[in-house]
């Protein structure tokens, strides 16, 4: 009887849902309130121009550039704006950086805002109430849910998106990346360790 | 009260669903795209999402997978507008179940496509001219207005009668859309992150060690602590 | 926050469920009779029964039954505290499953049955001797505290933060079940009937013209207004 | 999608919730704990000696005694023990009246407080989350779904049984009983006119 987890995929209902958001689009194209390429469109655009490599591209040159991530977390919109990284989402953006004893975790409890330009669409655990509730109390435990534990020395802030202003974290540089290139840096750089629900990846020993 | 509106810190939940992918359901993306069609176009706000979500049965809320609260607020918002009939919503409904190619391909409006993906890039921001300076300052304590909202708000309810410190100003002023009974918006103002101490919020609940939640309030929902 | 402190006032729940019946399933009856037995031989009290529904995931306490809750909550106590082995509650369970006749029939205690009709007869105060005299007298204004319970509470959630009218002392003290991380209850105390503004508690979400909503709180939750 | 009022009969939940219940029984009569007849017992209690047809003489006495009334309102406790109506969930008895512009309703949100040795067990209603729920908000709409129009003249008054006392509504007497005898006037004392969601049942018109 536990209502959690399984997240209710009945096939029954799936297949409703699925028609009736086909219905709803193809009435609003038929009355010409959107375009028949629209959908695909915005779709395509999530896919190409507003995703988790530009939040990577971000850290990777913070991480390389002092300058840049100075200006970055002094003025986290105008900084990524400079990238190309703006837009619906993006319109306020706040850069949190991790440090040796403090860890950041963003939420929004009352809904789901998130980052699109930066981090694209959020995942489906951020928008699960679950989440919301629980990322607020015992961040702690959230994360080892997650896989990732954080010492008990380490402060734990918990950032809650209840107004227009959208987070990122900037995650600590990996040890053994010195003089590496932002290409090879981004690569490092996952969407989780931008939510912080991980830390960047440590880089691959060979 | 509103259970949407306190969910940060609610008990008993079970462990978190970590499900990566932000589309569990082909049908999802498609809804979603459907719903930046109708921001873009200036058929809806947030707000009106948040107000479907916020005046859930909360079972439901918590039991309804996200885009299935998405759907259903969009269904409903474009029937209560005038937009879709009811009646035509079902009637396509069942023909698209009964047959797979039974949705007729017409053009569609070209130009709504630029607007939206204009709206994409320039986004929507709720940023306004500051009328007057902000009350309180950095170092500042404050404290969360006591009130049950009327139906949306941006003050998550565990933070009501609470008190924190401030710990940023924000530049500007920013619209809040929170309407009373009246139905008038509450209108641009100052916001503000606040710290707050776990163990203020949720007492001998919060967890052991937990020492920092920020949350952003608008000046609307603070006073002097 | 646990929900279920929070119940009063809860909104987009729907339709009340307007069943007549006690008891709606012939099981139902049965592990009633079990509770009272626990009861009558001393076995548990209600805050242990309250604990388990006041600690449950608060979808399930939404949507399981009443006496689902009792039985989930019976079982897991007394194999909790080493009455029965869980294993062998799946094991007949099975059994019985299986095979309708499966239980040995044996003749238990007939002393246990006289002790629980008793408790039925003799009933279980939580009364006391009032240590100290009440701290309120009719008419005084009072706020209830505002706080987070650990696990179990009598203090109703919507009332934390709120002032009332004091319309009633009654006499003695009663025991307060309610214990924090420290296992230790609150103990005896006075208790009063406060009167509430609905509005006062629930704001413009209270009904119009819905004038006066009485609570029993113990004087613990209690300081002046 | 919508998660009440089927209250989540499936056949097989409730196959496994009688053996459950069935193993609970058996395992504590074997170990000696209770007797072969304890459960049967309690149930036949509550069948013979603690129902709603306690507290309806209790009224019928109150409409037709006036010292009585007095004295169950003053002290409804010793009043209905005197009545022989006492035990468990009855130690400490509240009795509310109904008059002209007063209306009660008892609920308890926090759990299922109720008077037994006057009403017996509470009925689903009374105990299902969405009652308790909305009867202490919007008690009008509430009596509404039971069938029940309160004037708006009519203050309502909620009684929440937050802590020991047990609540029990007093409702008026109906037109045309004068001179009736208690036993007339027991049949028209319902259960629910002594939990507040109806009023005594009106006398038949012949």
């Amino acid at each position: 009887m536990t209502a959690n987890h399984e997240h209710y995929h009945h096939p029954e209902t799936e297949r409703h849902s699925a028609a009736r958001t086909k219905a709803i689009e193809s009435l609003l194209l038929e009355k010409g309130i959107i375009g028949s390429d629209t959908v695909d469109k915005v779709i395509t655009f999530f896919e190409t121009d507003m995703g988790p490599l530009n939040g990577a591209k971000v850290v990777a040159r913070a991480w390389t550039e002092p300058q840049f991530r100075e200006w970055l977390l002094r003025d986290s919109t105008a900084a990524v704006a400079s990238m190309g990284f703006f837009g619906a989402e993006g319109e306020h953006i706040r850069v949190v950086a991790n440090e040796p004893g403090v860890h950041h975790l963003i939420v929004c409890t009352l809904c789901s805002c998130y980052p699109w330009p930066l981090l694209g669409l959020p995942p489906y655990w951020f928008k699960d109430p679950v989440y919301r509730a629980r990322a607020a109390i015992e961040p702690r435990a959230v994360l080892r849910e997650f896989g990732l534990d954080i010492p008990a020395g380490t402060e734990i802030r918990v950032w809650d998106s209840s107004a227009q202003i959208r987070y990122m974290v900037l995650p600590e540089r990996p040890a053994g990346t010195a003089g590496m290139s932002m290409a090879e840096l981004v690569p490092l750089v996952t969407p989780g360790s931008m939510q912080g629900i991980e830390l960047a990846r440590p880089v691959a020993s060979t | 009260m509103r259970v949407q509106h306190n969910v940060g810190g609610i008990q008993g939940l079970g462990p978190v669903w970590t499900e990566r992918r932000i589309f569990v359901e082909p049908w999802e993306e498609r809804i979603f795209g459907v719903h930046v069609a109708m921001m873009g176009l200036g058929i809806w706000r947030w707000t009106d999402l948040r107000k479907k979500a916020e005046s859930m049965n909360p079972i439901d809320y918590f039991t309804n997978r996200y885009y299935e609260k998405w759907l259903g607020g969009i269904e409903a918002f474009l029937v209560e507008n005038g937009y879709l009939d009811g009646a035509e919503i079902e009637a396509r409904t069942s023909a698209i179940l009964n047959a797979a190619d039974a949705v007729p391909q017409v053009p569609g409006s070209d130009a709504a496509t630029g607007r939206i993906v204009d709206y994409l890039w320039r986004g929507d921001s709720p940023e306004r001219e500051l009328g007057c300076a902000p009350s309180f300052q950095v170092g500042d304590a404050v404290r969360a207005t006591v009130y049950e909202p009327w139906n949306h708000t941006r003050l998550p309810g565990m933070l009501r009668g609470k008190a924190g410190v401030v710990d940023l100003v924000y530049e500007g002023a920013y619209h809040l859309p929170e309407a009373g009974p009246d139905g008038n918006e509450a209108g641009p103002g100052p916001v503000y992150s606040v710290r707050f101490d776990p163990a203020a919020l949720w007492g001998a609940l919060a967890e052991p060690g937990h020492a920092a939640f920020y949350a952003d309030v608008w000046e609307h929902y603070l006073e002097p602590a």
